[in-house]
C-alpha cells in the first residue's frame, strides 16, 4: 500500500469509460444540442456540451438590416418565446433612440410578453415531463399553449414568428374582442394548472426523479451567470422586471407582483401551488421546475392586471418607427427578463439606419454552461432530467 | 452405431440419454481446455455439470427403465442439488472472475500464472 | 388431444380400410400444430388489439382521438395498416453488428413470450383448455418468461450501439431482480391451493368472486398489487420501461431495429403483458370463475353433461381473456400516466419494497391460512363445498398425511 | 418412431449441436448464447424424461438466473480485445483429440452396459403424467412418499429424506451469496500515512 | 489345371495363352525396334530428329495400345467362355455364405502351360510358362490400360524431351544450366520394356519366371528413376531403389529355395507335374493347407519351412511394394518423371508385391499371414503420418502409395484376399489418376512444393476436379446408408470390414490394434489427401508469379485424366444390369481353401476369419460407418486447417514439434539406415584404405608427440572433464530434474484440464482391466 494518506476506493468492477454521444439527434436534447457523455456504466463522469449546430449568423445579419427589419430574426432566437425576444430588441433600440412608448403600448407589451412567458413555460414543463418519461402532460401543455398561440395569431397573424412588438410599440393594436377572449382563456387555464401539479409537481415518481438532482447552489448560479428560473430556482432573489434598467422596469410600474423565489424557505404565498416536498433541495431540478410553474401563475396575474390597465389607458398603442429611421451615434446594451432568463441585446451605431454592430447575449448559453458541473457523477437518466430542467433553446444559444 | 440405426425403431433408453450427456460433458471439457477467457471456462464447467445432470435425470426417469432398478426420485433430487450448487458455483466463480479482471485488467486466464512453480 | 385426434383419424382411415394406432406420431404432430396455431393466433390477435388499444387509450387520456379512420370506425384496423407498413420497411442491420445474433434476437424474445402460453390454462374442470397440462405450470410459466430477457440482452449486445447496450444491461438487471419478488408473490396462491397446477388453482376459486384469492385475506389482496407491480416491471412497461427509455437511451435495446424484427419485439412485449395478466387472473382473480358464476347459474357445468360443461368452459375462457385484457388495459393506463423511474430507483423498489413486502405477505398469508382454514373472503365466509372437495384432488399418489402424522413414515432420520 | 423419440432427437440434437458450437465459437457472447440454447434444450430433455420439476428448475435457475449472471459478467468484461481470444492451434488440437478419446470412451461405455439399453416396455407409459413436485417437496422435508413400499427397512432408513442436505445447501447458498457479494463488492482501502 | 469342361469352337485354354502372349510380346517388339532404330545410332553418335522421336512415341504407344485391346478381348473371352465360379454368386446372407463355402470344394478355373522350356535340372525345370486365371486377366487388363493411358499422357508431358533439353535442376560450373539432347525415344523405350516385364510378371506360370521378370521390372524401375541421371539426386535415388530391392530379393530367394527344396517345383499350376498349389492344398485334404504333403521328415519342420517360404516370399514383396522397413526407396523414386511415378511407382510395379502375395496366397500359413498383416499395419500408419507433413506434392502421393499398399498387405494378412486385391485394382486407377494430376500441376507451375501453389483450381479446372475425384476415391468417400460411393469406398470398406471381422474373432487387445490402425489410417489419409488438394487448388495463390504462368495441360493429358477419373469413380460398381463387377471377377480366381476360417498352429489363438463373414451386417454396418466417420473427420480436419483456417498449421507444428520433426524426417529411417548400414560400410572401407596409408606415419608421429600429448590429455580429460565434470554434472542433473518437474506446474489452467482428462482416460484404462463393460471386455 502506498504511504500516501489517501482513501483509495476501488470500484466493484473495473469498467472502461465509454464515450457516448447524446445528440445532436437524440429525443431528449430538444433540438440539436450535442452532449458527449463520458460514462462509467450508468454513472456519468463528464459531460461535454457541443454547440453550434443551429448557428445562423444572427448577429452578423443584424449589421446589415435596420432595427425594425431585424425584428423577425429575434423571433428565431428563442423561438418558443418570440414575443419576449421582440420586446427585448425593441426596448434596446428605443433606449438608444431615447424613444418612449405610450402608456397603452406599455400595457400591451406586458400582456403580450407575459402571455409569451406562459406559452414558453408550458413547453418547458411539458417537455420536461417527456424527458422524464411521462408523455401525457406534454400534450396537456401543448393544448393550452395552442390556445395562447390562437390569441397571438389573432393579433399578428403568426403562430411562431410573430414580429409583433416592434421598435416604437407594436405593429397593431389588439383586435376588437380579443381582450375578452384572453380573459376567457385565463379563466379556463387556471384550473388546468392544478392538473399539471397533480401529474408532475406532486407526483411521487416525478419528485423522486427531480428532487435532489442537479443541485446548484445560489453562488454557483451567480458565478456561472445563470439567470431566469434557473437562477431563482437556486434561491437568488433576482428578477430584471424588478431589478433591471429603468427603461425595462418602468414597463411593470404599477403592477402588483412578487419575484418567484424561495426566500427564508418560503415561496411567495400569493401564488397558490402545492407544498414543497421534503426531499427537494433548493437549487435542484424540482425547484427549477417549480419556479416555472409559479411564474405561470404570476404571469396570469400580470396579464389580468395588464388588461385592467390597458382598458383604462388612454392614447395610442405606439406606432412603429420608420423602417429606415436613422439611429443616433452611440452604443447601448439592455437586458430583459425573458422566460429563460436575461436576454441582452446590444447595439453600436455609427449614425446610419443600420447598426454598426448588433449583439445578443443569450440566457440559455449561460444556463447551458452549468451542465458539465451539474452532471458530474449523476446517472445517465439524470442527464435529461438536469438538461430538461434548464429548459434550453438551442436557437438562442447558437443564434 | 447400431444404436443410431435402431433409434427409429427402438424406444429411447438410458443409453441414449447417456450419449447426449457424454457429448455435453466432452464439449464442456474441451471448452475448459481450449478457452482462454475465464468466463468461457466457466461455461465449460456449466456444460460438464449439465452432462452429469442428464445422466442423473435419465437414471431417475420412470419412462426409460424398469421401475425396480431406477434411481427414481433420487436422481431428480441429485440433479436439483447439482443445479442449485451450480448456481452457487457460478456466482462465486463470476465474482472471482470479476475480481481477477479488476486486478489484471484482463479476463485471460493465461495471465493468472503468477503462482506457477 | 393427441389421442383424440388419432382416434378421429383412425375413424376416418377406417373408411378406406386403414387404421391408425393411438400413439401415432401424426396425432401428436397435428395436436401440436393446432395448439401452436391457436396460441399464436391468440398472441398475435391480442397484440393487434393491444396496440390499437394502446393508441386509442393513450389518445383518450391525452385529449386526442387516436386512430379514427382505418377500417371504417374507430381506426380498428390501424394496427394492421401499421403492420403492413412495417413489413415493407427496409430491414436494416448495422455494419458493426453481430449479424447472426442481431437477426435472431427478436425471435428469441418472441418465442419465450409465446412459450409461456403453453402452460397457461384458459378453462378448467374436466376438460382443461390448456396446451400442455403441467403440474408445475406456475413454475414453468415464470421460468419461461424469464427467458425473454435473453432476446433483449442479445439484441442490445449485437446492435453494436452503446444505447442498445445500456438498454440491455438495464433490462438484465431489472428482470433478474424482479423475478425474486414476483416468485414470492406467486407462491402465496400456490401455498393456499397446495399445488402449482394452474388448472387446479383456477378450479379452487370456483363460484362467486368471494372465492377469489384476491379476497382470500388482506395479505393476498396486497400481494396481488405487489405481483402486478412486479409483473409490470418484468415486462418492461412504464414506469419501469428502462430498457427502452426513449428520452435517455433513444430506444434502448431496439434502437437499431426496424421493420419486421422491431415488430417482433413489440409482439413479444404484448405477449408477455398478456401472459403476466392472465397468470394474475388465474392466480388471484378466479381465472375462469367470474365475479358472478354465470356458467354455473345457467347450468353450463360438467355435472350436467359434457356438452354443457364444454360450453361453460367456453364462457370461462372468455372470462379469463377478458380479465387479462382488463389488466393489460390497466398497464396501458399506467403507462400514459406516470413518469419513468430511474434505474437505481427501480432496483430500490424491487429490493427494498417489493421483496420484503412480498415476504411479509407470504408469512402473513401462511399464518392466516393455518388459523382460518377453509374460510374465504377475508375469513368471513365458509369455503364452498366444491372447493373443499377439490382438496382431495391433490396429486397424492400415495401421500398419506395421516401416516406421516402417526410416524409410520420415517422422517429424515438420517439426521 | 413415436413422438417422444422425435422430441428426444430434436432436443438432444439441439443440446449437442449447440454444445459443440460453444466449443467452436470464439466470440464469448456467442458462446453464451449457444450455451443458453444448449441448456434450454437440455431442459427439454428433462421434461421428456418425466422430470418436469427439474426441467423447470433448469430453465428458471440455470437458464434464467445463472446464465443471465454469466451474460452479465460477459458484458462487463466484453471489451473488444477479450471478446475473442484465440488459443494456439496446438492446444486446440490436443484438446480435441483428448476430447474425442473421452467421448469415445464414454459413448462406448454407455452403449455397452446392457442395463442401460432401451427396453421395449418402459415401466410407465409416456402419457401418464408423473407428478413429481409434491414428492420432491416432501423428500426435501424429509418424507419419502415414493419409498413407502420399500421393503428393506435399512435402505428405507438411509433413503428416507433429504432434509439434511437441503439445510446444508440452503446454508451453503447463503454463505455463497454473502461471499460472492463480498468478493465482487467495492473494497475500500483505508491507508494511513506512515 | 487345364479345364476341359468347355468344348466350344474357341477354346479359352488355347486362345487365351495365345492372345496374352501376343499382348505380352508386343511391347518387347516396340522396345527392340526403338533400340535398333534409335538407341544404336545414337550410341554411334547419331541424333534422332524431332519427327523421328515422335514416331518412337507412337510406336510404343501403338504397341501397348494393341496389347490393351488384346487384354480386353481376353477379358471378354474369359467372361463369356468360362463359367462363373460358384463363389462368385453374390452373397446376401450368412446362410448363402455357408453354402458358398461348401461349394468352395473346387479350385478356381485356371489355365496353365509352358511356352518354352529353358532348362531342366533334375526335377527343377526352368521354363517360360503361363498361369492364367481371373486374377491374371484382370491384372492384365489393368496394367495395359493404365500403361496405355500413361503412354498417351507422356506424349504431352515429355514433349520437352523432343528437342534439346535444358535441365534446370543442374547448374554447370560456368553458371548455366545443363544442356543435353532430348531422350524422348529412350523414355518410350524404357516404358515398353517395363510394360513387357510387368506383363511377363503377371503371366508367369512359375515362381522362377516371376523372379526373372521381378528383376526385370526392377531394372526398368532403375532406368526410369534414373532417367535424369545427370541429376545427382536421381542417380542416387535409382541406386537406392535398386539396392534396397536387392535386400528384399535376397529374402525372396530364400523363400524360393525353401519352396523348391520341399515341393520340388515352382510351378503354380499343374502342367505336367502337380504344381505348388495342388500339392499344398490337395483335393484329398479338402483344399486345406497340408504341411505333410511337403515330404519332409516331420510336420513341424514342414510347417517351419512353409513359414520360412512365406515370409521369404513376402520379403521380396516388402522390397518391391515398399513396405516397412524397406519403404525408404519409394519416396526417393519420385525423382523419375511423373508418368513413371504414376505407372511404375504407384499403379503397377509396386503393386506387384501385393499381386505376388495374392498369387501365392495358398502357401501362406496363418503365422506368415500375421507377419504380413503386422507389416502392413505398421506401414500404413507410418507412411500416412509422414504424408501429413510432406510438402512435396509427389512425396505426399508416394507416402500415400506406401500407406495404401500397407492397407492391401494388411487385408491379405487378415484373410481378406479379395479385399486386398480389389483395393489393388481400385488403387491403381485412382493413384495413377492422382499422380497424373500432380504431374499436370507440376507441368503447369514447375515446382513440386505445395507451399508455392494455391488457388490453382481457377487456372486448371479439369486437373483440379479430376484430382478431387481421385482424392475422394482414395479416402473412400461414399454414402454408407445408400451403399453408393467412389471406387475407394468399396475397396477400403472391404478392408476395414475384414479388419473389424478379424478383431471380433481375435479378442486379445494386440489384435484389436490391427482394427484401429487402419481406421486411424483412414482418418489420416483423408486428412493428408485433402490437405494436398486444399493447399494446391484452393485458397489464395502463394506464389503469384507461378500462379500467373500456370495453365491447363494439353488435351492429351486432360483426356487421360478424365478417362482415369471415370474409372476411379466407377471401377467399384457393378456392371449395370448384371452382378458382374471387379469383385465378382476376383472371386472367380479365389484360391481353393482360402475361404475358410483357419487358426494358427503355433499361435492357437490366432484366427484368420473367413472373408465372407465380414459382409455380415453386424460387422459391415459399424465398420462402414466408422470408416465413413473417420474419412469425413479427416476431411473436416483438413478443411478446418486449410480452408477455414480455424487452426493454424504452423502453431500445431510448433506445439507438437517433436512429433512433427519425427514425421518430417520420415521417422528418421534414412538416417537410421545411414548409421546402421551405410556409414559402417564406409568406415570399414575407409579403415582398410587407411591402414595402408596411415599405419606407419601416425604411429611414428604419435610416439614423437606422445609425452606432451599425454600430459595435456590427462589434464584435459581426467582433471577437467572427469573430476570437475562429474561434480558439475551431478549438480546440473539435480537442477534439470527440478526444472523438468516445475515445468509441469505451468499455472496454465487449460493444461491442468488436459491433465485431468488424461488421468481420467488412464483411470478408465485401468478400470477396463477388471470391469466387463469397459474396453477390454
Amino acid at each position: 500500500m502506498s504511504s500516501a494518506a489517501t482513501n483509495v476506493i476501488e470500484l466493484d468492477v473495473r469498467t472502461d469509460e465509454m464515450l457516448v454521444n447524446m445528440g445532436p439527434q437524440h429525443p431528449s436534447t430538444h433540438g440539436v444540442l450535442r452532449l458527449v457523455l463520458r460514462t462509467d456504466g450508468e454513472v456519468v463522469s463528464e459531460v461535454m456540451p457541443h454547440i453550434g449546430y443551429l448557428h445562423r449568423c444572427a448577429e452578423k445579419i443584424g449589421e446589415n438590416l435596420t432595427p425594425r427589419q431585424y425584428i423577425p430574426y429575434t423571433d428565431r432566437m428563442d423561438y418558443l418565446a418570440g414575443m419576449n425576444m421582440n420586446v427585448g430588441w425593441a426596448l434596446t433600440v428605443e433606449k438608444l433612440m431615447g424613444l418612449e412608448v405610450p402608456e397603452k403600448g406599455r400595457h400591451l407589451r406586458v400582456i403580450i410578453s407575459e402571455l409569451g412567458r406562459i406559452a414558453s413555460h408550458l413547453v418547458g414543463m411539458g417537455a420536461y415531463g417527456l424527458d422524464l418519461g411521462s408523455f401525457s402532460p406534454f400534450l396537456y401543455a401543448f393544448r393550452e399553449r395552442e390556445k395562447i398561440l390562437d390569441l397571438f395569431e389573432e393579433v399578428c397573424g403568426a403562430r411562431l414568428t410573430y414580429s409583433y412588438l416592434t421598435v416604437g410599440g407594436a405593429t397593431a393594436d389588439f383586435p376588437p374582442g380579443w381582450i375578452d377572449k384572453c380573459l376567457a382563456f385565463l379563466d379556463q387555464f387556471v384550473p388546468v394548472i392544478d392538473e399539471y401539479h397533480t401529474l408532475l409537481t406532486t407526483n411521487s415518481i416525478f419528485i423522486r426523479r427531480t428532487a435532489g438532482i442537479g443541485v446548484m447552489p445560489g453562488e454557483m448560479a451567480i458565478d456561472y451567470g445563470c439567470s431566469g428560473p434557473v437562477l431563482r430556482g437556486s434561491g437568488v432573489n433576482w428578477d430584471l422586471r424588478r431589478d433591471g434598467e429603468p427603461i425595462y422596469t418602468s414597463m411593470y410600474e404599477g403592477y402588483d407582483w412578487e419575484v418567484v423565489c424561495q426566500t427564508n424557505g418560503q415561496y411567495p404565498s400569493v401564488y397558490t401551488a402545492p407544498n414543497v416536498p421534503t426531499e427537494a433541495v433548493l437549487g435542484d431540478c424540482w425547484h427549477r421546475f417549480y419556479v416555472r410553474m409559479l411564474e405561470v401563475v404570476q404571469a396570469i396575474s400580470l396579464v389580468r392586471q395588464g388588461i385592467e390597465k390597458y382598458r383604462t389607458a388612454e392614447g395610442d398603442f405606439g406606432q412603429p418607427v420608420k423602417l429606415t429611421q436613422k439611429l443616433p451615434v452611440g452604443e447601448t446594451y439592455l437586458e430583459t427578463e425573458c422566460p429563460r432568463g436575461q436576454m441582452g441585446f446590444g447595439i453600436v451605431s455609427d449614425g446610419s439606419a443600420i447598426p454598426w454592430r448588433a449583439r445578443a447575449r443569450s440566457s440559455s448559453f449561460a444556463n447551458l454552461s452549468v451542465v458539465p458541473d451539474l452532471c458530474q457523477g449523476c446517472l445517465i437518466a439524470d442527464v435529461p432530467a438536469i438538461v430538461g430542467s434548464l429548459d434550453l433553446v438551442m436557437g438562442e444559444i447558437d443564434r | 452405431m447400431p444404436i443410431l440405426a435402431s433409434l427409429l425403431t427402438e424406444p429411447i433408453g438410458v443409453a441414449h440419454y447417456m450419449v447426449v450427456g457424454a457429448v455435453l460433458f466432452v464439449c464442456g471439457v474441451v471448452c475448459m481446455a481450449t478457452k482462454r477467457n475465464a468466463l468461457g471456462i466457466l461455461m465449460g464447467i456449466e456444460l460438464v455439470l449439465n452432462g452429469a445432470n442428464v445422466n442423473l435425470v435419465a437414471l431417475g426417469s420412470p419412462y426409460l427403465r424398469g421401475e425396480s432398478a431406477t434411481l427414481m426420485l433420487d436422481g431428480q433430487l441429485m440433479a436439483m442439488f447439482v443445479i442449485v450448487l451450480a448456481a452457487a458455483e457460478a456466482a462465486v466463480a463470476l465474482a472471482i472472475a470479476l475480481n481477477f479482471y479488476n486486478n489484471f485488467g484482463s479476463i485471460d486466464v493465461d495471465r493468472a500464472n503468477q503462482l506457477k512453480g | 388431444m393427441a389421442k383424440l385426434l388419432n382416434q378421429c383419424l383412425d375413424w376416418i382411415a377406417s373408411w378406406v380400410g386403414g387404421s391408425l394406432p393411438d400413439d401415432s406420431l401424426l396425432g401428436y404432430v397435428l395436436a401440436a400444430l393446432i395448439y401452436v396455431a391457436l396460441l399464436l393466433g391468440l398472441v398475435a390477435t391480442s397484440a393487434l388489439i393491444f396496440i390499437w388499444l394502446e393508441r386509442k387509450v393513450s389518445g383518450r387520456i391525452q385529449d386526442r382521438l387516436g386512430p379514427t379512420r382505418v377500417g371504417g370506425k374507430f381506426g380498428w384496423l390501424q394496427t394492421l395498416a401499421d403492420g403492413m407498413k412495417l413489413l415493407t420497411k427496409e430491414d436494416l442491420v448495422p455494419g458493426d453488428a453481430d449479424k447472426m445474433l442481431f437477426r435472431l434476437a427478436p425471435y428469441i424474445s418472441f418465442c419465450a413470450s409465446l412459450a409461456a402460453f403453453i402452460a397457461l390454462p384458459f378453462a378448467g374442470r374436466d376438460f382443461p383448455f390448456v396446451a400442455q397440462h403441467l403440474n408445475i405450470a406456475v413454475f414453468f410459466v415464470l421460468a419461461v418468461m424469464g427467458l425473454e430477457v435473453f432476446g433483449v440482452i442479445l439484441a442490445g449486445y449485437a446492435s453494436a450501439s452503446k444505447w442498445s447496450l445500456f438498454g440491455a444491461m438495464r433490462e438484465a438487471a431489472q428482470v433478474v431482480s424482479y423475478e425474486v419478488p414476483m416468485g414470492l408473490c406467486v407462491v402465496v396462491p400456490v401455498m393456499l391451493a397446495g399445488s402449482m397446477d394452474l388448472v387446479f388453482l383456477g378450479d379452487k376459486q370456483q363460484g362467486w368472486f368471494t372465492n377469489w384469492y384476491l379476497f382470500h385475506d388482506p395479505f393476498t389482496f396486497l400481494v396481488f398489487w405487489v405481483y402486478f407491480t412486479c409483473g409490470v416491471a418484468s415486462v418492461n412497461r412504464a414506469p419501469f420501461d428502462l430498457a427502452e427509455a426513449e428520452s435517455e437511451l433513444v430506444a434502448g435495446f431496439h434502437t437499431e431495429y426496424s421493420g419486421l424484427r422491431w415488430s417482433f419485439f413489440f409482439m413479444a412485449e404484448y405477449g408477455s403483458m398478456l401472459a403476466v395478466s392472465i397468470l394474475a387472473a388465474i392466480l388471484f382473480l378466479g381465472g375462469w370463475n367470474g365475479p358472478i358464476p354465470i356458467a354455473g347459474l345457467l347450468g353450463l357445468t360438467w355435472e350436467n353433461g359434457p356438452v354443457l360443461g364444454y360450453l361453460g368452459n367456453f364462457l370461462g375462457m372468455i372470462n379469463v381473456i377478458a380479465k387479462g385484457f382488463l389488466l393489460v388495459t390497466v398497464m396501458i393506463w399506467v403507462r400514459w400516466t406516470l413518469p419513468r423511474l430511474r434505474i437505481d430507483q427501480v432496483m430500490t423498489t424491487c429490493l427494498k419494497y417489493c421483496t420484503p413486502l412480498a415476504a411479509v405477505m407470504f408469512v402473513g398469508a401462511a399464518l392466516w391460512h393455518t388459523t382460518l382454514p377453509d374460510r374465504v373472503f377475508l375469513g368471513l365466509l365458509q369455503a364452498p363445498e366444491v372447493n373443499r372437495r377439490l382438496t382431495e384432488r391433490l396429486p397424492d399418489h400415495s401421500l398419506d398425511v395421516q401416516a406421516i402424522e402417526q410416524g409410520t413414515i420415517a422422517q429424515g432420520d438420517a439426521l | 418412431m413415436n413422438w417422444s423419440s422425435l422430441l428426444f432427437l430434436l432436443c438432444s440434437g439441439f443440446a449437442g449441436v449447440f454444445a459443440i458450437a460453444v466449443v467452436l465459437s470464439n466470440n464469448i457472447v456467442r458462446m453464451a448464447f449457444y450455451l443458453v440454447l444448449s441448456l434450454a434444450a437440455t431442459a427439454g430433455l428433462f421434461f421428456l424424461a418425466g422430470a418436469d420439476f427439474v426441467g423447470a428448475m433448469q430453465l428458471m435457475i440455470y437458464v434464467g438466473g445463472t446464465l443471465v449472471l454469466l451474460v452479465f459478467g460477459v458484458m462487463l468484461t466484453a471489451q473488444s480485445q477479450f471478446v475473442s481470444m484465440r488459443t494456439s492451434s496446438g492446444e486446440l488440437l490436443t484438446a480435441l483429440m483428448l476430447g474425442g478419446a473421452l467421448l469415445f470412451v464414454l459413448v462406448f461405455t454407455a452403449m455397452n452396459v446392457p442395463m442401460w439399453q432401451p427396453t421395449n416396455q418402459p415401466s410407465v407409459s409416456e402419457d401418464t403424467p408423473v407428478l413429481t413436485a409434491t414428492p420432491i417437496g416432501m423428500a426435501l422435508e424429509g418424507y419419502r412418499v415414493d419409498q413407502l413400499e420399500q421393503p428393506n427397512p435399512s435402505l428405507r432408513r438411509g433413503m428416507s429424506g433429504y432434509l439434511f442436505p437441503f439445510v446444508i445447501v440452503s446454508v451453503h447458498l447463503l454463505v455463497v451469496l454473502v461471499g460472492a457479494a463480498y468478493l465482487a463488492r467495492a473494497r475500500r482501502h483505508h491507508t494511513e500515512s506512515a | 489345371m487345364q479345364s476341359a469342361r468347355h468344348s466350344t469352337p474357341m477354346n479359352p485354354a488355347t486362345t487365351l495363352p495365345t492372345i496374352l502372349a501376343i499382348a505380352w510380346l508386343l511391347p518387347l517388339a516396340a522396345f527392340a525396334l526403338v533400340w535398333v532404330g534409335y538407341s544404336l545410332p545414337q550410341m554411334a553418335g547419331g541424333r534422332a530428329s524431332y519427327g523421328a522421336q515422335r514416331t518412337a512415341g507412337w510406336l510404343a504407344t501403338g504397341a501397348i495400345g494393341t496389347s490393351c485391346v488384346l487384354a480386353i478381348v481376353a477379358l471378354i473371352i474369359w467372361l463369356t467362355q468360362t463359367a462363373p465360379h460358384e463363389v462368385a454368386t453374390v452373397h446376401e446372407t450368412a446362410a448363402a455364405h455357408q453354402a458358398a463355402s461348401e461349394h468352395m470344394a473346387s479350385p478356381p478355373t485356371s489355365y496353365s502351360g509352358i511356352y518354352y522350356t529353358l532348362a531342366q535340372f533334375g526335377k527343377l525345370r526352368i521354363s517360360i510358362g503361363y498361369y492364367i486365371d481371373a486374377l491374371t486377366i484382370a491384372m492384365f487388363a489393368l496394367v495395359t490400360l493404365i500403361s496405355t493411358c500413361v503412354h498417351i499422357y507422356s506424349m504431352g508431358y515429355m514433349h520437352e524431351e523432343l528437342e534439346d533439353m535444358v535441365d534446370r535442376e543442374i547448374a554447370t560450373p560456368d553458371g548455366n544450366y545443363y544442356h543435353r539432347p532430348g531422350r524422348y525415344h529412350r523414355f518410350y523405350q524404357y516404358l515398353s520394356l517395363f510394360s513387357f516385364s510387368m506383363l511377363g510378371l503377371l503371366l508367369a506360370g512359375n515362381l522362377a519366371m516371376v523372379f526373372m521378370f521381378w528383376e526385370l521390372v526392377g531394372i526398368c524401375s532403375y532406368f526410369l528413376i534414373g532417367f535424369y541421371f545427370e541429376r545427382p539426386s536421381a542417380s542416387y535415388a535409382a541406386n537406392k531403389a535398386f539396392i534396397v530391392n536387392r535386400v528384399g530379393d535376397f529374402g525372396m530367394l530364400i523363400g524360393l529355395m525353401a519352396l523348391w527344396s520341399c515341393l520340388g517345383t515352382l510351378d503354380f499350376g499343374d502342367s505336367n507335374t502337380p504344381g505348388m498349389f495342388s500339392q499344398l492344398r490337395s483335393e484329398a485334404h479338402q483344399y486345406e493347407l497340408d504341411a505333410a504333403a511337403m515330404g519332409s521328415e516331420s510336420a513341424d519342420t514342414n510347417y517351419l519351412l512353409l513359414f520360412v517360404a512365406g515370409v521369404g516370399l513376402f520379403c521380396g514383396c516388402v522390397g518391391k511394394s515398399a513396405q516397412f522397413p524397406l519403404h525408404t526407396w519409394l519416396p526417393d523414386a519420385m525423382e523419375g518423371p511423373t508418368p513413371v511415378s504414376a505407372l511404375v511407382h504407384s499403379a503397377t510395379m509396386v503393386a506387384a508385391g501385393v499381386y505376388l502375395v495374392g498369387r501365392c496366397y495358398p502357401i501362406f500359413v496363418p503365422e506368415a499371414l500375421l507377419v504380413i498383416a503386422i507389416v502392413g499395419a505398421i506401414t500404413l500408419t507410418l507412411a500416412a503420418t509422414i504424408a501429413i507433413t510432406a510438402y512435396d506434392i509427389k512425396r505426399v502421393l508416394a507416402y500415400s502409395t506406401i500407406s495404401q499398399l500397407g492397407y492391401m498387405m494388411l487385408a491379405l494378412g487378415l484373410g481378406g484376399w479379395a479385399a486386398g486385391l480389389f483395393h489393388l485394382i481400385t488403387h491403381a486407377f485412382f493413384k495413377s489418376l492422382l499422380f497424373l494430376c500432380s504431374g499436370s500441376v507440376i507441368h503447369a507451375v514447375h515446382t513440386n512444393d505445395m507451399r508455392q501453389m494455391g488457388g490453382l483450381r481457377h487456372k486448371m479446372p479439369w486437373t483440379a476436379y479430376t484430382m478431387l475425384i481421385g482424392c475422394l476415391a482414395i479416402i473412400g468417400a461414399g454414402i454408407p446408408a445408400l451403399g453408393i460411393g467412389l471406387s475407394g469406398y468399396f475397396s477400403k470398406d472391404a478392408i476395414i470390414e475384414q479388419a473389424w471381422s478379424f478383431a471380433r474373432v481375435n479378442e486379445s487387445s494386440g489384435y484389436q490394434l490391427l482394427m484401429w490402425l487402419p481406421l486411424g489410417g483412414a482418418f489420416i489419409t483423408a486428412c493428408y489427401m485433402f490437405r494436398l488438394w486444399f493447399m494446391t487448388f484452393t485458397g489464395m495463390p502463394a506464389n503469384t508469379e507461378r500462379y500467373d504462368h500456370a495453365h491447363e495441360s494439353p488435351r492429351s493429358m486432360v483426356g487421360v485424366l478424365v478417362l482415369l477419373a471415370v474409372f476411379a469413380v466407377g471401377v467399384g460398381w457393378h456392371v449395370p444390369g448384371s452382378k458382374l463387377s471387379v469383385t465378382s471377377l476376383l472371386e472367380r480366381a479365389r484360391p481353393a481353401g482360402t475361404l475358410e476360417t483357419t487358426t494358427g498352429t503355433w499361435l492357437p489363438n490366432l484366427t484368420v476369419p473367413d472373408e465372407h463373414l465380414s459382409h455380415e451386417p453386424q460387422i459391415a454396418i459399424p465398420a462402414g460407418w466408422s470408416a465413413f466417420a473417420m474419412a469425413m473427420g479427416g476431411l473436416l480436419l483438413a478443411a478446418i486447417i486449410y480452408v477455414w483456417r480455424w487452426l493454424r498449421a504452423e502453431e500445431i507444428q510448433q506445439s507438437f514439434s517433436p512429433i512433427h520433426r519425427l514425421f518430417v524426417n520420415a521417422w528418421w529411417f534414412d538416417q537410421l539406415y545411414d548409421w546402421m548400414f551405410v556409414r559402417p560400410a564406409l568406415w570399414k572401407s575407409k579403415f582398410f584404405a587407411g591402414i595402408d596409408r596411415y599405419v606407419i606415419d601416425p604411429f611414428v608421429n604419435l610416439l614423437a608427440r606422445g609425452t606432451a600429448f599425454l600430459a595435456r590429455a590427462l589434464d584435459l580429460v581426467v582433471d577437467r572433464k572427469a573430476v570437475d565434470g562429474s561434480i558439475n554434472g551431478l549438480a546440473r542433473l539435480t537442477w534439470d530434474f527440478g526444472n523438468s518437474l516445475h515445468r509441469l506446474q505451468t499455472g496454465n489452467l487449460r493444461q491442468y484440464v488436459v491433465f485431468i482428462v488424461v488421468g481420467l482416460l488412464g483411470l478408465f484404462a485401468a478400470v477396463s482391466l477388471c470391469w466387463k463393460y469397459a474396453l477390454a471386455g
